[in-house]
Protein backbone atom coordinates (compact mmCIF):
# COMPACT_ATOMS: atom_id res chain seq x y z
CA UNK A 1 0.00 0.00 0.00
CA UNK A 2 1.01 3.76 -0.85
CA UNK A 3 0.41 6.06 1.82
CA UNK A 4 -1.15 9.38 0.68
CA UNK A 5 -1.08 12.65 2.72
CA UNK A 6 -2.31 15.97 1.86
CA UNK A 7 -0.54 18.65 3.31
CA UNK A 8 -1.01 22.28 5.03
CA UNK A 9 -4.69 23.53 3.94
CA UNK A 10 -5.81 21.12 2.03
CA UNK A 11 -8.58 19.09 4.52
CA UNK A 12 -8.49 15.62 3.63
CA UNK A 13 -7.87 12.58 5.69
CA UNK A 14 -4.56 10.28 4.65
CA UNK A 15 -5.49 8.09 1.64
CA UNK A 16 -3.75 3.93 1.64
CA UNK A 17 -4.06 3.33 -1.91
CA UNK A 18 -2.78 -0.07 -3.75
CA UNK A 19 -1.15 2.14 -6.79
CA UNK A 20 2.00 1.70 -9.12
CA UNK A 21 3.36 5.02 -10.21
CA UNK A 22 2.10 8.31 -9.69
CA UNK A 23 -0.28 8.45 -13.21
CA UNK A 24 -2.50 5.91 -11.38
CA UNK A 25 -2.76 8.66 -8.12
CA UNK A 26 -3.59 11.01 -11.30
CA UNK A 27 -6.62 9.54 -12.23
CA UNK A 28 -7.83 8.73 -8.81
CA UNK A 29 -7.49 12.14 -7.06
CA UNK A 30 -8.73 14.20 -10.71
CA UNK A 31 -12.04 12.16 -10.09
CA UNK A 32 -11.93 13.73 -6.22
CA UNK A 33 -13.82 16.76 -6.67
CA UNK A 34 -11.98 17.45 -2.72
CA UNK A 35 -9.11 17.97 -5.45
CA UNK A 36 -10.23 20.24 -8.03
CA UNK A 37 -8.97 23.31 -6.50
CA UNK A 38 -6.11 21.72 -5.76
CA UNK A 39 -4.13 19.28 -7.86
CA UNK A 40 -3.22 22.20 -10.57
CA UNK A 41 -1.43 24.26 -7.86
CA UNK A 42 0.24 21.49 -6.05
CA UNK A 43 3.62 20.00 -6.18
CA UNK A 44 4.04 16.36 -5.17
CA UNK A 45 6.87 14.43 -3.02
CA UNK A 46 7.83 11.02 -2.48
CA UNK A 47 9.46 9.84 0.62
CA UNK A 48 9.88 13.69 0.89
CA UNK A 49 11.38 14.14 -1.95
CA UNK A 50 9.87 16.58 -4.63
CA UNK A 51 8.82 14.91 -7.84
CA UNK A 52 9.00 15.78 -11.69
CA UNK A 53 7.90 12.88 -13.34
CA UNK A 54 4.38 11.26 -13.34
CA UNK A 55 5.89 8.15 -14.09
CA UNK A 56 7.68 8.01 -11.08
CA UNK A 57 7.34 4.01 -9.99
CA UNK A 58 5.75 3.60 -6.58
CA UNK A 59 6.30 0.57 -4.16
CA UNK A 60 4.90 -0.87 -1.41
CA UNK A 61 5.07 1.33 1.44
CA UNK A 62 6.11 4.79 -0.09
CA UNK A 63 4.28 7.96 1.49
CA UNK A 64 3.31 10.28 -1.37
CA UNK A 65 2.73 13.94 -0.06
CA UNK A 66 0.86 16.69 -1.61
CA UNK A 67 2.08 20.38 -0.99
CA UNK A 68 -0.48 22.87 -2.07
CA UNK A 69 1.01 26.87 -2.74
CA UNK A 70 3.39 27.59 0.10
CA UNK A 71 4.57 30.78 1.71
CA UNK A 72 6.50 30.66 4.87
CA UNK A 73 7.89 33.97 6.47
CA UNK B 1 20.79 25.21 12.02
CA UNK B 2 17.33 24.68 11.36
CA UNK B 3 14.95 25.69 14.76
CA UNK B 4 11.11 25.43 14.94
CA UNK B 5 9.56 26.97 18.01
CA UNK B 6 6.12 26.89 19.01
CA UNK B 7 4.78 30.86 18.32
CA UNK B 8 6.89 33.65 17.88
CA UNK B 9 10.29 33.77 17.88
CA UNK B 10 11.61 35.88 20.95
CA UNK B 11 14.33 37.77 18.01
CA UNK B 12 16.91 39.59 20.76
CA UNK B 13 17.91 36.08 22.34
CA UNK B 14 18.20 34.28 18.84
CA UNK B 15 20.14 37.05 17.30
CA UNK B 16 22.47 37.25 20.30
CA UNK B 17 23.16 33.20 20.84
CA UNK B 18 23.79 32.65 16.76
CA UNK B 19 26.33 35.43 17.15
CA UNK B 20 27.50 34.55 20.71
CA UNK B 21 28.37 30.86 19.11
CA UNK B 22 29.98 32.13 16.31
CA UNK B 23 31.62 34.82 17.95
CA UNK B 24 35.02 33.56 18.05
CA UNK B 25 34.47 31.27 14.46
CA UNK B 26 36.70 33.98 12.45
CA UNK B 27 33.42 35.65 10.32
CA UNK B 28 33.80 38.63 9.23
CA UNK B 29 29.91 39.40 8.08
CA UNK B 30 26.37 38.26 9.95
CA UNK B 31 23.97 39.21 7.98
CA UNK B 32 20.52 38.50 9.71
CA UNK B 33 16.61 38.85 8.04
CA UNK B 34 14.15 38.91 10.38
CA UNK B 35 10.50 38.89 9.37
CA UNK B 36 7.76 40.21 11.46
CA UNK B 37 3.69 40.04 11.29
CA UNK B 38 2.50 43.71 9.81
CA UNK B 39 -1.07 44.65 10.87
CA UNK B 40 -2.76 44.54 7.49
CA UNK B 41 -6.33 43.86 6.52
CA UNK B 42 -7.75 43.78 9.89
CA UNK B 43 -5.99 40.34 10.94
CA UNK B 44 -4.94 39.98 14.10
CA UNK B 45 -1.60 37.70 13.81
CA UNK B 46 -0.57 34.47 11.29
CA UNK B 47 -0.49 31.15 12.12
CA UNK B 48 1.65 28.66 10.21
CA UNK B 49 1.72 25.02 9.33
CA UNK B 50 5.43 23.33 8.61
CA UNK B 51 5.87 19.97 6.67
CA UNK B 52 9.57 19.19 8.72
CA UNK B 53 10.57 15.95 7.14
CA UNK B 54 10.91 18.28 3.89
CA UNK B 55 12.08 21.81 5.16
CA UNK B 56 15.08 20.09 6.80
CA UNK B 57 16.39 18.76 3.55
CA UNK B 58 15.63 21.80 1.77
CA UNK B 59 17.40 23.54 4.43
CA UNK B 60 20.08 20.76 4.43
CA UNK B 61 21.08 21.36 0.98
CA UNK B 62 20.85 25.40 1.79
CA UNK B 63 23.84 24.63 4.05
CA UNK B 64 25.75 22.96 2.00
CA UNK B 65 25.81 25.71 -0.27
CA UNK B 66 26.37 28.07 2.00
CA UNK B 67 29.45 25.75 3.21
CA UNK B 68 30.70 25.51 -0.57
CA UNK B 69 31.26 29.16 -0.15
CA UNK B 70 32.82 29.19 3.34
CA UNK B 71 29.54 30.52 4.72
CA UNK B 72 27.00 29.32 7.27
CA UNK B 73 23.26 30.04 7.14
CA UNK B 74 20.92 29.25 10.17
CA UNK B 75 17.31 29.62 10.09
CA UNK B 76 14.67 29.68 12.86
CA UNK B 77 10.88 29.79 11.74
CA UNK B 78 7.80 29.75 14.77
CA UNK B 79 5.05 27.14 14.48
CA UNK B 80 1.47 27.98 15.20
CA UNK B 81 -0.09 31.59 15.45
CA UNK B 82 1.91 34.78 16.14
CA UNK B 83 0.15 37.90 16.81
CA UNK B 84 0.76 41.29 15.32
CA UNK B 85 3.88 42.91 15.19
CA UNK B 86 5.97 39.56 16.37
CA UNK B 87 8.29 37.90 14.41
CA UNK B 88 8.10 34.57 13.06
CA UNK B 89 11.12 34.13 11.13
CA UNK B 90 14.70 34.55 11.31
CA UNK B 91 17.49 33.68 9.22
CA UNK B 92 21.39 34.48 9.21
CA UNK B 93 24.49 34.07 7.04
CA UNK B 94 28.19 34.09 8.72
CA UNK B 95 30.83 34.78 6.26
CA UNK B 96 34.59 35.49 6.36
CA UNK B 97 33.46 38.03 3.03
CA UNK B 98 30.51 40.45 3.04
CA UNK B 99 29.52 40.20 -0.72
CA UNK B 100 29.35 36.23 0.02
CA UNK B 101 26.83 36.89 3.18
CA UNK B 102 24.85 39.58 1.38
CA UNK B 103 24.39 37.43 -1.49
CA UNK B 104 23.72 34.19 0.48
CA UNK B 105 21.05 36.21 2.46
CA UNK B 106 19.33 37.57 -0.59
CA UNK B 107 19.24 34.43 -2.73
CA UNK B 108 18.25 32.20 0.77
CA UNK B 109 15.30 34.50 1.62
CA UNK B 110 14.12 34.32 -2.22
CA UNK B 111 14.22 30.38 -2.21
CA UNK B 112 12.31 30.04 1.58
CA UNK B 113 9.39 32.42 -0.08
CA UNK B 114 9.42 29.70 -2.87
CA UNK B 115 10.58 26.37 -1.93
CA UNK B 116 9.92 25.49 2.22
CA UNK B 117 7.13 23.96 2.99
CA UNK B 118 5.43 26.04 5.09
CA UNK B 119 1.84 27.32 4.89
CA UNK B 120 0.28 30.58 6.02
CA UNK B 121 -2.93 31.68 7.68
CA UNK B 122 -4.14 34.91 8.23
CA UNK B 123 -5.90 35.18 12.00
CA UNK B 124 -9.44 37.08 11.60
CA UNK B 125 -12.53 36.87 13.72
CA UNK B 126 -11.23 33.92 15.41
CA UNK B 127 -10.62 32.08 11.89
CA UNK B 128 -7.50 30.69 10.60
CA UNK B 129 -8.18 31.77 6.68
CA UNK B 130 -5.83 30.06 4.22
CA UNK B 131 -3.64 33.07 2.68
CA UNK B 132 -3.74 31.37 -0.59
CA UNK B 133 -3.18 34.91 -2.90
CA UNK B 134 0.04 35.25 -1.10
CA UNK B 135 1.27 31.61 -1.78
CA UNK B 136 3.53 30.41 -4.41
CA UNK B 137 2.91 26.93 -6.15
CA UNK B 138 6.49 24.98 -5.58
CA UNK B 139 8.27 24.16 -8.56
CA UNK B 140 6.50 20.94 -10.91
CA UNK B 141 3.44 21.75 -9.16
CA UNK B 142 0.41 20.55 -11.37
CA UNK B 143 2.26 17.39 -12.01
CA UNK B 144 -0.88 15.04 -10.90
CA UNK B 145 -3.23 17.78 -13.05
CA UNK C 1 20.26 57.19 13.39
CA UNK C 2 24.06 56.90 12.87
CA UNK C 3 25.86 56.12 16.43
CA UNK C 4 29.30 56.52 17.09
CA UNK C 5 30.88 54.76 19.76
CA UNK C 6 34.63 54.45 21.12
CA UNK C 7 36.05 51.05 21.05
CA UNK C 8 34.08 47.98 19.98
CA UNK C 9 30.70 47.71 19.28
CA UNK C 10 27.98 45.45 21.84
CA UNK C 11 26.44 43.52 19.27
CA UNK C 12 23.56 41.66 20.99
CA UNK C 13 22.36 45.30 22.64
CA UNK C 14 22.48 47.51 19.55
CA UNK C 15 20.77 45.00 17.67
CA UNK C 16 18.32 44.38 20.35
CA UNK C 17 18.14 48.18 20.65
CA UNK C 18 16.85 49.22 17.06
CA UNK C 19 14.32 46.37 16.74
CA UNK C 20 12.60 47.72 19.86
CA UNK C 21 12.43 50.75 19.00
CA UNK C 22 10.92 50.05 15.75
CA UNK C 23 8.48 46.76 16.92
CA UNK C 24 5.45 48.51 16.67
CA UNK C 25 6.14 50.37 13.67
CA UNK C 26 4.69 47.89 11.04
CA UNK C 27 8.09 47.13 9.09
CA UNK C 28 7.59 43.59 8.05
CA UNK C 29 11.54 43.19 7.54
CA UNK C 30 14.80 43.78 9.77
CA UNK C 31 17.91 43.04 7.63
CA UNK C 32 21.75 43.67 9.50
CA UNK C 33 24.76 43.47 8.65
CA UNK C 34 27.26 43.01 10.93
CA UNK C 35 31.37 43.05 10.71
CA UNK C 36 33.55 41.85 13.24
CA UNK C 37 37.28 42.04 13.15
CA UNK C 38 39.27 39.02 11.48
CA UNK C 39 42.23 37.45 12.80
CA UNK C 40 44.95 37.68 9.61
CA UNK C 41 48.17 38.49 8.96
CA UNK C 42 49.16 38.22 12.52
CA UNK C 43 47.23 41.62 13.63
CA UNK C 44 46.07 42.15 16.99
CA UNK C 45 43.07 44.24 15.99
CA UNK C 46 41.85 47.14 13.73
CA UNK C 47 41.26 50.82 14.90
CA UNK C 48 39.40 53.46 13.03
CA UNK C 49 39.62 56.91 12.14
CA UNK C 50 36.51 58.93 11.26
CA UNK C 51 35.63 62.61 9.74
CA UNK C 52 31.92 63.27 11.36
CA UNK C 53 30.58 65.99 9.51
CA UNK C 54 31.06 64.24 6.26
CA UNK C 55 30.12 60.79 7.58
CA UNK C 56 27.18 62.57 8.89
CA UNK C 57 26.11 64.09 5.18
CA UNK C 58 26.40 60.80 3.78
CA UNK C 59 24.41 58.87 6.28
CA UNK C 60 21.38 61.97 5.68
CA UNK C 61 21.60 60.98 2.17
CA UNK C 62 20.78 57.28 2.42
CA UNK C 63 18.40 58.15 5.12
CA UNK C 64 16.46 60.19 2.59
CA UNK C 65 17.02 57.52 -0.10
CA UNK C 66 15.48 55.28 2.37
CA UNK C 67 12.80 57.52 3.31
CA UNK C 68 11.75 57.66 0.01
CA UNK C 69 11.67 53.53 -0.27
CA UNK C 70 9.38 53.35 2.85
CA UNK C 71 12.38 52.30 4.95
CA UNK C 72 14.72 53.62 7.65
CA UNK C 73 18.17 52.99 7.62
CA UNK C 74 20.51 52.82 11.46
CA UNK C 75 24.19 52.39 11.54
CA UNK C 76 26.62 52.18 14.37
CA UNK C 77 30.41 52.57 13.72
CA UNK C 78 33.51 51.72 16.15
CA UNK C 79 36.40 54.99 16.63
CA UNK C 80 39.50 53.78 18.21
CA UNK C 81 40.70 50.63 18.32
CA UNK C 82 38.94 47.17 18.39
CA UNK C 83 40.28 43.86 19.12
CA UNK C 84 40.26 40.36 17.34
CA UNK C 85 36.92 39.04 16.92
CA UNK C 86 34.72 42.47 17.93
CA UNK C 87 32.44 44.15 16.10
CA UNK C 88 33.62 47.52 14.35
CA UNK C 89 30.16 47.48 12.36
CA UNK C 90 26.79 47.85 12.41
CA UNK C 91 24.17 48.24 9.80
CA UNK C 92 20.04 47.87 9.32
CA UNK C 93 17.29 48.65 7.53
CA UNK C 94 13.74 48.35 8.46
CA UNK C 95 11.58 48.29 5.42
CA UNK C 96 7.51 46.84 5.32
CA UNK C 97 8.87 44.74 2.18
CA UNK C 98 11.63 42.53 1.90
CA UNK C 99 12.72 43.44 -1.37
CA UNK C 100 13.30 47.28 -0.31
CA UNK C 101 15.35 46.01 2.91
CA UNK C 102 17.39 42.62 1.29
CA UNK C 103 18.66 45.57 -1.87
CA UNK C 104 18.86 48.74 0.15
CA UNK C 105 21.46 46.88 2.61
CA UNK C 106 23.30 45.69 -0.07
CA UNK C 107 23.66 48.96 -1.86
CA UNK C 108 23.91 50.37 1.60
CA UNK C 109 26.77 48.16 2.49
CA UNK C 110 28.96 48.63 -0.34
CA UNK C 111 28.79 52.44 -0.99
CA UNK C 112 29.15 52.79 2.95
CA UNK C 113 32.78 50.83 2.22
CA UNK C 114 33.46 53.17 -0.75
CA UNK C 115 32.22 56.45 0.30
CA UNK C 116 32.25 56.84 4.09
CA UNK C 117 35.07 58.66 5.42
CA UNK C 118 36.71 56.32 7.70
CA UNK C 119 40.31 55.08 8.10
CA UNK C 120 41.54 51.59 8.86
CA UNK C 121 44.85 50.81 10.47
CA UNK C 122 46.20 47.22 11.69
CA UNK C 123 46.76 47.12 15.18
CA UNK C 124 50.37 44.89 14.87
CA UNK C 125 53.26 44.65 17.09
CA UNK C 126 51.84 47.95 19.39
CA UNK C 127 51.91 49.74 15.73
CA UNK C 128 49.14 51.27 13.92
CA UNK C 129 49.44 50.70 10.64
CA UNK C 130 47.23 52.93 7.73
CA UNK C 131 45.54 49.80 5.84
CA UNK C 132 46.37 51.32 2.42
CA UNK C 133 45.71 48.72 0.51
CA UNK C 134 42.48 47.07 1.41
CA UNK C 135 41.09 50.84 1.50
CA UNK C 136 39.61 52.62 -1.63
CA UNK C 137 40.14 56.29 -3.53
CA UNK C 138 36.83 58.18 -2.77
CA UNK C 139 34.97 59.65 -5.57
CA UNK C 140 36.77 62.33 -7.63
CA UNK C 141 40.10 61.62 -6.01
CA UNK C 142 43.19 63.18 -7.82
CA UNK C 143 41.29 66.03 -8.18
CA UNK C 144 44.35 68.17 -7.17
CA UNK C 145 47.11 65.92 -8.50
CA UNK D 1 42.43 82.70 4.84
CA UNK D 2 41.41 79.63 3.96
CA UNK D 3 41.91 76.24 6.19
CA UNK D 4 43.13 72.99 5.17
CA UNK D 5 43.04 69.83 6.83
CA UNK D 6 44.28 66.34 5.97
CA UNK D 7 42.89 63.61 7.69
CA UNK D 8 43.42 60.19 8.41
CA UNK D 9 46.40 58.99 7.74
CA UNK D 10 47.88 61.82 6.34
CA UNK D 11 50.80 63.15 8.77
CA UNK D 12 50.27 66.87 7.98
CA UNK D 13 49.72 69.82 10.00
CA UNK D 14 46.75 72.18 9.41
CA UNK D 15 47.63 74.77 6.76
CA UNK D 16 46.10 78.16 6.80
CA UNK D 17 46.79 79.84 3.62
CA UNK D 18 45.46 82.73 1.36
CA UNK D 19 43.86 81.23 -2.12
CA UNK D 20 41.15 81.78 -3.70
CA UNK D 21 39.95 78.94 -5.55
CA UNK D 22 41.34 74.68 -5.58
CA UNK D 23 43.88 75.54 -8.69
CA UNK D 24 45.42 77.64 -6.14
CA UNK D 25 45.75 74.88 -3.76
CA UNK D 26 46.81 72.55 -6.06
CA UNK D 27 50.10 73.90 -7.22
CA UNK D 28 50.84 74.20 -3.38
CA UNK D 29 50.17 70.54 -3.00
CA UNK D 30 52.51 69.41 -5.51
CA UNK D 31 55.14 71.21 -4.56
CA UNK D 32 54.98 69.72 -1.22
CA UNK D 33 57.01 66.42 -0.56
CA UNK D 34 55.14 65.41 1.79
CA UNK D 35 51.85 65.13 -0.31
CA UNK D 36 53.27 63.03 -3.55
CA UNK D 37 52.20 59.69 -2.22
CA UNK D 38 48.40 61.62 -1.49
CA UNK D 39 47.55 63.49 -3.89
CA UNK D 40 46.56 61.35 -7.02
CA UNK D 41 44.86 59.13 -4.32
CA UNK D 42 42.95 61.85 -2.25
CA UNK D 43 39.49 63.15 -2.38
CA UNK D 44 38.67 67.46 -1.67
CA UNK D 45 35.82 68.26 0.51
CA UNK D 46 34.98 71.88 1.04
CA UNK D 47 33.20 72.88 4.08
CA UNK D 48 31.98 69.25 4.44
CA UNK D 49 30.96 68.98 0.83
CA UNK D 50 33.04 66.52 -1.81
CA UNK D 51 34.22 69.15 -4.96
CA UNK D 52 34.66 67.59 -8.49
CA UNK D 53 35.49 70.24 -10.19
CA UNK D 54 39.42 72.55 -9.43
CA UNK D 55 37.90 75.52 -10.73
CA UNK D 56 36.13 75.60 -6.97
CA UNK D 57 35.95 79.08 -6.09
CA UNK D 58 37.49 79.46 -2.50
CA UNK D 59 36.56 82.75 0.22
CA UNK D 60 37.85 83.81 3.44
CA UNK D 61 36.74 81.57 6.40
CA UNK D 62 36.35 78.01 3.88
CA UNK D 63 37.32 74.73 5.47
CA UNK D 64 39.00 72.44 2.92
CA UNK D 65 39.70 68.74 3.75
CA UNK D 66 42.00 66.24 1.81
CA UNK D 67 40.86 62.63 2.33
CA UNK D 68 42.89 59.63 1.54
CA UNK D 69 41.47 56.32 0.34
CA UNK D 70 38.42 54.94 2.59
CA UNK D 71 37.95 51.54 4.67
CA UNK D 72 35.27 51.27 7.27
CA UNK D 73 33.45 48.13 8.98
Amino acid sequence: MVRVEFLGPIQKEVLELDIINLNELADILQDDKDMKEWLDISAVAVNDTLVSNRDFALKDGDKVAILPPVCGG
Amino acid sequence: MLYLYDGSLDVASILKDWYDIEAKSNYGAYVTFVGTVRSEDDIDGLSFDIYEPILQKWFDTWREKANSKGAIIKMAHSRGDVMLHKSSYISAVFSPKRRVALELIDEFVEDFKASAPIWKYDLKDKKRIYAKDRSTAMEHSGLLA
